[in-house]
């Protein structure tokens, strides 16, 4: 038999003030001006493999839906192209509300662990913070080995392409005195009253 | 005609044919460039996902360096191109992103006033140098090549400074110059899939498929880019790409790479050993 | 708004808007129900080249901080160039100001069409914003002190004259 | 009650609470308190409408019982209700100019939050209404006589038919209309919506009625140029250009067409929207009226070099052919002006995505209404760029509609419209038709069943704003065709629809010149750049310029019905202007004090009227307050101070600068 599953939605499951933490964030003001018109859905070149289309995603983050958006597959596959941010008639920047949404989902811990875009970002995030600079060729590889070993079995020509066309590289790119960074990742200088709060990746690395 | 250079990490990684062309053409054709010194990532799209506080003082780290320097500064690649800019524009809308983005310079004693100009090198050598000079300094027209050119997503979006957001040029009246057809490509801004190609392989190889297949459809013989990402994704796949869809091969070269080769320029100074779908040689010669 | 400076003292604009463009963007604005800083107070003339450059100074010697005239875009006047001879008149007014020691700010002169609603609320915003950074101008204040001085001054040369006549 | 001081003023004060509009912001009660006990208020009181009956008799009761010689109303805005008032004060015996309105709604409770401020603010107000009041003196209304001429301008169906009526009325029009020909854009549909009438057979009899009307002078070809005077006592300049044929001798016989040496129709018809050529002279349309042909300057050859053997010179019979006309200013008096000067459509290749002007069979609304029209070019084949017929069309709505970054608003006309050619399209052609909607907008008479109709018969509506019409296929299917991709918003998904032939409802914008216009008429525009109304409920076709009026598209989009209706409101608001005689003119004029003026002629080229000349006998300036508009500018100039403006005396003025600030 088909599993039968409820649709119904309580207003007592919705957050009344998500869609106002999403529109503080810079890009994010014009949010209620959503016409639901669909042509960032329509523009978007990943949008098909979504499970909300973006238009979607404006509509459940303005009612309040929050764990539907942060979730959801949508935010994680938006490849920040701002196709939809300069073709919205509502100037609406998408984009912008797209990031603001993963960094919430990072922040309440709800991103898909093993999904490889997080991971990525994970990687970026964390290589950025050792070395200043990211060497790509290690962290595609970090990437594979945490999120599909096997995947990397498959990709040995490609690798091989790379290395013989002198473009695979393994040594760290790395700047001179990458400890210049260090007051960026204390979230800004000691005196400053903006200073960001620590963020939950940087345990990790 | 003196700009700070900022390379990014692509172009000391799998886009180096981009730094050896640009660097080449720009000595070619009097442009000097000085790489910021000690520069930092711009954080790409991965930041803005992670921590947008930390996005944008990597990148007005950046600025700072270049306002020192006093120059404009030259951002190839399109990712950190757009980081900057972005950057430079919300911290003029925005006094929450000012007061956070400049909130880790004193350390270094840098500051950011805004007076630095972020410059991709395309508009750089289209509308500086300008197209009569280049067209004096052609030494072998690109007769025979048929360009499709492609500009990618972040190079004119959002911030459309120097071309047309929806249907930009400056790329085709460049090649037009160089004695190049070039070909009606209507997805010529449309996204190569970014870095989904490395992580959901199957989401980002469809999206770099099709715009290769429809440059084969159209009859070009090669495609243009002017990012380091979208190069990587065009021509590092197209086996994956013929084994799940249809055969497609076409050469994918950095704009900078034609232009060279039209200004006689070594093929290897140009770093066209490195496409991993080779420029086929009579073209190269013709 | 940061009212607390200056123990809870407000600006007073007093503006002075031509009937036809800027007193109906005035109402188009709060037909539009934008919201603007009730620091300013309105008075209607049929044209801002009615406006006599006496209003202001009198405005001011009453005790306002900032005074603001407001007449349609050059080239609109309902009443063929009136506005322009609103402009003429503001250049030598602002001159005259400015020897007096009235900061730029204070007086101000805008084109706001009887469609831009949003243009008078930015208008009175940004200046209410000024004037309270500029703090209070406080004409009356200034002339009870240049009084007292006076005062002092004639009393001065009074004894004066009167030790002269003494030893004379 | 105090006794009145301030001279011999006894001074009424209400405050109207407007519902909670005024009282829920500012505290009428403590307002009313306040005023009680300033100098000369004899009566103070806080009421719930002022402008409702009771209120105004409340007013004039108040007068009578306590011998009020002064009214002061706090309230909404006096350009809304100083009328009003004013009136009521006249009704209790009271001259209408002893009165004084203060806002305290648009000017402060609409503007800000409910509290102190927003009280003080009243008290101020009505602290200054109060002083300034007791200075007014009893004026006299001046009455100008109207001159019963009215200039209509624009011959699309607004201006003919606002023309139709004042001539109808036994008035005189004068109709001018840049074009050629008169008809505007109605003249270029086939059909119109909702009832499927052709638009050809309701809309030529009145062009032909136009032409014939003895009440009716109609200058096509021709552009108003310059505009004087005032209400009532138009002087307006009208340039005729030069169509270098005789109007009085032409037929419309085209036989100099047939002859002309162009064999080949070559140049573009803007009449079949760039779809089919003309020669270089030309009849617009076969009902083009007047029934004139016309010589286009920049194609014809005996105009451009004089070098043409001039074949259509012998052609004509009629001898009407004149290569040397000049252009022509006429110079008219009118009494009231309409203005009917209508849009223009979006142009679409401002929105590339979309493929206007790259991709054939890409076309605009307007020129699919010419391909459906029996007599345009196609002569009403739906066809594509290689002859042949669709199979399926896809109509894009919305394009520069809706749309921030080109135009914001809603046009109105181009859902109807687009369901209107999706209906014709089918009938025609038989093909799928597909709309492609954000809302549907069917609001008018009969405009949801045509809807309804419209899905019975199968047409298809998506609902979704189109991203990209594409040429790049994905599937076999989709090659040669052109690719709609849109999200089916109510499915929730994208879809690639292959089509033949796309056809983009083009919203509707200002005129180019509008800015231009407006301020030869010195009327206001509104941000868009449509005409702006005196009041978009009460005033509609008004403007704040009294005598002029505005009709049509040129005041927003609108439909058939709401243009030929907002046509007739116009034409009854000039022809009651007209009805009336004569109109009350604002008591605001200024006069000369002789004994104070030095003669110094300082005032006399300020005057934008020239009413001010000087008395040389007297050596001192005189006012004509007849000619006199009452802005003051000559007061302000005045070096000895001797000009005075009514209702704005400086002694008026200073009392309110001096009242709001304490």
């Amino acid at each position: 038999m088909m599993p039968l599953t409820p649709t119904l939605k309580f207003d007592a499951e919705r957050d009344p003030s998500f869609p106002k933490q999403i529109m503080a964030r810079p890009g994010g003001e014009k949010l209620f001006g959503c016409i639901q018109c669909g042509t960032c859905s329509a523009t978007c070149p990943v949008s098909i493999y979504m499970d909300y289309t973006p238009r979607q995603i404006m509509a459940l983050t303005r009612a309040g839906f929050k764990d539907e958006v942060l979730r959801s597959r949508t935010i994680w596959l938006c490849a920040s192209c701002y196709a939809c941010t300069v073709d919205c008639p509502k100037e609406i920047k998408i984009t912008d509300i797209m990031y603001a949404l993963k960094r919430r989902a990072i922040q309440d811990g709800v991103y898909p662990k093993r999904f490889p875009i997080p991971v990525l970002a994970r990687e970026f995030f964390k290589m950025v913070r050792r070395r200043g600079r990211v060497t790509e060729s290690e962290l595609v590889v970090r990437l594979m080995l945490q999120t599909n070993w096997l995947g990397m079995v498959k990709m040995w020509r490609q690798g091989l392409n790379l290395i013989r066309t002198g473009r695979f590289s393994l040594k760290p790119e790395r700047m001179r005195h990458a400890e210049a960074l260090r007051p960026i990742f204390a979230g800004g200088e000691p005196h400053l009253a903006t200073r960001t709060p620590r963020h939950p990746w940087e345990a990790e690395s | 005609m003196k700009f700070s250079y900022f390379p990014g990490c692509s172009l000391k990684g799998t886009g180096r044919a981009y730094e050896e062309s640009l660097l080449a053409v720009c000595r070619a054709l009097g442009v000097e460039v000085q790489e910021l010194d000690d520069w930092n990532c711009c954080g790409a799209t991965a930041y803005m996902a992670v921590s947008e506080a930390a996005g944008y003082m990597m990148n007005t780290r950046n600025l700072a360096l270049a306002e020192r320097d006093s120059h404009e500064l030259l951002a190839p690649c399109n990712a950190c191109y757009l980081s900057l800019k972005k950057t430079q524009h919300y911290i003029a809308e925005y006094p929450s992103v000012a007061a956070q983005a400049t909130g880790a310079l004193a350390a270094e004693k840098l500051s950011y006033t805004g007076k630095v100009k972020v410059r991709h090198p395309l508009d750089v050598l289209v509308n500086d140098v300008g197209l009569p000079a280049i067209k004096k300094a052609v030494k072998q027209p690109l007769k025979g090549f048929k360009v499709a050119p492609y500009y990618g997503c972040q190079i004119v979006r959002p911030f459309a400074e120097f071309d047309d957001q929806q249907n930009p040029v400056l790329m085709d009246k460049l090649f037009q110059a160089l004695g190049a057809e070039v070909v009606r490509y209507p997805l010529k801004t449309r996204c190569c899939g970014g870095s989904l190609t490395g992580t959901i392989g199957e989401v980002g190889q469809r999206l770099s498929f099709i715009l290769l297949n429809e440059a084969q459809r159209r009859g070009a013989t090669c495609v243009a880019t002017v990012c380091p990402l979208c190069q990587f994704n065009l021509d590092s796949y197209q086996a994956e790409m013929s084994r799940q869809w249809s055969p497609v091969r076409m050469p994918v070269v950095y704009f900078t790479q034609l232009l060279g080769l039209a200004l006689g320029l070594d093929e290897k100074a140009l770093g066209l050993q490195r496409c991993i779908v080779p420029l086929p040689a009579q073209e190269v010669h013709a | 708004m940061e009212s607390k400076s200056n123990n809870g003292w407000q600006p007073k604009i007093v503006a002075f808007f031509c009937n036809w463009c800027t007193y109906t963007a005035a109402d188009l604005a709060g037909v539009s129900r934008m919201k603007y800083a009730p620091n300013i107070r309105i008075i209607r003339l049929m044209c801002s080249g009615r406006l006599d450059p006496q209003f202001v100074m009198a405005a001011f010697a009453k005790g306002a901080d900032g005074v603001l005239i407001g007449g349609c875009h050059p080239g609109d006047c309902h009443y063929v160039e009136g506005n322009y001879k609103t402009l003429r008149r503001m250049t030598l007014l602002k001159r005259m100001l400015k020897d007096l020691g009235i900061e730029e700010d204070r007086c101000r002169l805008e084109w706001i069409s009887a469609s831009e609603g949003d243009k008078v609320k930015w208008v009175v915003n940004d200046m209410t914003e000024k004037l309270r950074a500029l703090g209070p101008l406080d004409l009356p204040g200034k002339h009870r002190q240049w009084d007292e001085e006076m005062r002092e001054l004639e009393a001065e040369i009074k004894r004066t004259e009167q030790t002269a006549t003494t030893v004379v | 009650m105090k006794q009145p001081t301030n001279g011999e003023a006894r001074i009424g004060f209400y405050v109207c609470h407007c519902g909670t509009n005024i009282a829920g912001v500012v505290n009428v009660a403590a307002v009313a308190q306040y005023a009680a006990q300033l100098p000369g208020v004899v009566v103070s009181r806080d009421y719930k409408y002022m402008c409702s009956d009771p209120g105004q008799e409340l007013i004039q009761t108040d007068i009578k019982e306590h011998q009020l010689n002064r009214v002061v109303v706090a309230s909404c805005s006096p350009l809304l209700h100083e009328h009003t008032f004013r009136t009521a004060c006249e009704k209790g015996g009271l001259n209408p100019f002893c009165f004084q309105m203060v806002n305290i709604r648009e000017h402060d409770s609409w503007v800000h939050e409910p509290g102190d401020a927003a009280t003080e603010k009243a008290k101020a107000l009505v602290r200054a209404a109060v002083k300034r009041v007791a200075l007014h003196t009893p004026l006299e209304v001046k009455r100008t006589r109207i001159h019963p001429d009215v200039l209509v301008v624009g011959g699309g169906i607004a201006g003919i038919q606002a023309a139709l009526t004042i001539a109808n009325g036994g008035q005189n029009v004068y109709l001018v209309e840049r074009e050629p020909t008169i008809g505007g854009h109605m003249a270029k549909f086939d059909k119109t919506f909702p009832t499927l009438d052709c638009a050809a057979c309701i809309l030529t009899p009145k062009m032909s009625a136009v032409a014939s009307h003895p009440n009716i002078k109609l200058w096509t070809y021709s552009e108003v140029v310059k505009v004087d005077g005032f209400v009532g006592n138009y002087k307006v300049q009208v340039r005729r250009k030069p169509r270098y044929v005789n109007e009085e001798l032409c037929v419309g016989c085209a036989k100099c067409v047939d002859a002309c040496v162009y064999k080949e129709e070559k140049f573009e018809d803007e009449f079949n929207e760039g779809l089919a050529k003309r020669k270089p002279v030309y009849l617009p349309f076969p009902q083009a009226t007047p029934p004139v042909v016309v010589f286009d300057p920049d194609a014809c050859i005996q105009l451009k070099t004089g070098k043409c053997k001039k074949s259509c010179l012998e052609a004509c019979d009629r001898n009407a052919i004149i290569f040397d006309q000049k252009p022509e200013t006429k110079e008219i008096e009118v009494g009231t002006i309409i203005l009917a000067t209508g849009f223009r459509t979006f142009d679409a290749a401002r929105l590339p995505q979309y493929g206007f002007g790259t991709l054939p069979n890409v076309y605009t609304s307007l020129q699919i209404e010419r391909m459906v029209n029996a007599s345009g070019p196609t002569d009403g084949h739906i066809m594509l760029k290689d002859g042949r017929t669709p199979k399926a069309v896809g109509i894009i709505h919305c394009i520069g509609s809706r749309d921030n970054r080109t135009n914001r608003w809603c046009s109105r006309v181009c859902c109807m419209y687009s369901m209107k050619l999706a209906h014709l399209i089918k009938q025609h052609t038989g093909a799928e038709v597909f709309n492609f909607y954000i809302d549907i907008r069917a609001p008018g008479k009969g405009y949801e069943e045509f809807y309804e109709k419209l899905q019975e018969e199968g047409v298809h509506f998506i609902r979704g704003r189109v991203a990209e019409v594409a040429d790049w296929p994905l599937t076999k299917e989709e090659e040669g065709k052109l690719i709609i991709r849109v999200e089916d918003t109510l499915a929730g998904f994208v879809r690639r629809i292959p089509v033949d032939m796309v056809v983009l409802a083009t919203g509707l914008e200002p005129q180019p010149d509008a800015q231009d216009v407006r301020r030869l008429f010195n009327i206001s525009c509104s941000t868009e750049g449509w005409f702006l109304e005196r009041h978009p409920k009460l005033a509609p076709v008004s403007t704040f310029t009294d005598g002029i009026f505005i009709a049509g598209c040129c005041q927003g989009p609108k439909d058939i019905p709401d243009t030929v209706a907002q046509a007739g409101a116009a034409a009854g608001e000039a022809l009651s202007l007209i009805n009336a005689g004569f109109i009350e003119l604002e008591p605001n004029t200024s006069y000369v004090i002789a004994d104070d003026c030095s003669g110094c002629k300082t005032c006399i080229p300020l005057c934008p009227y020239n009413a001010i000349s000087r008395d040389e006998e007297k050596k001192k300036a005189v006012i004509n307050e007849a000619i006199c508009k009452g802005c003051g500018v000559c007061v302000a100039a005045c070096p000895s101070g001797s000009i005075v403006q009514n209702l704005f005396t400086d002694q008026e003025i200073f009392s309110e600068i001096e009242a709001v600030l304490g």
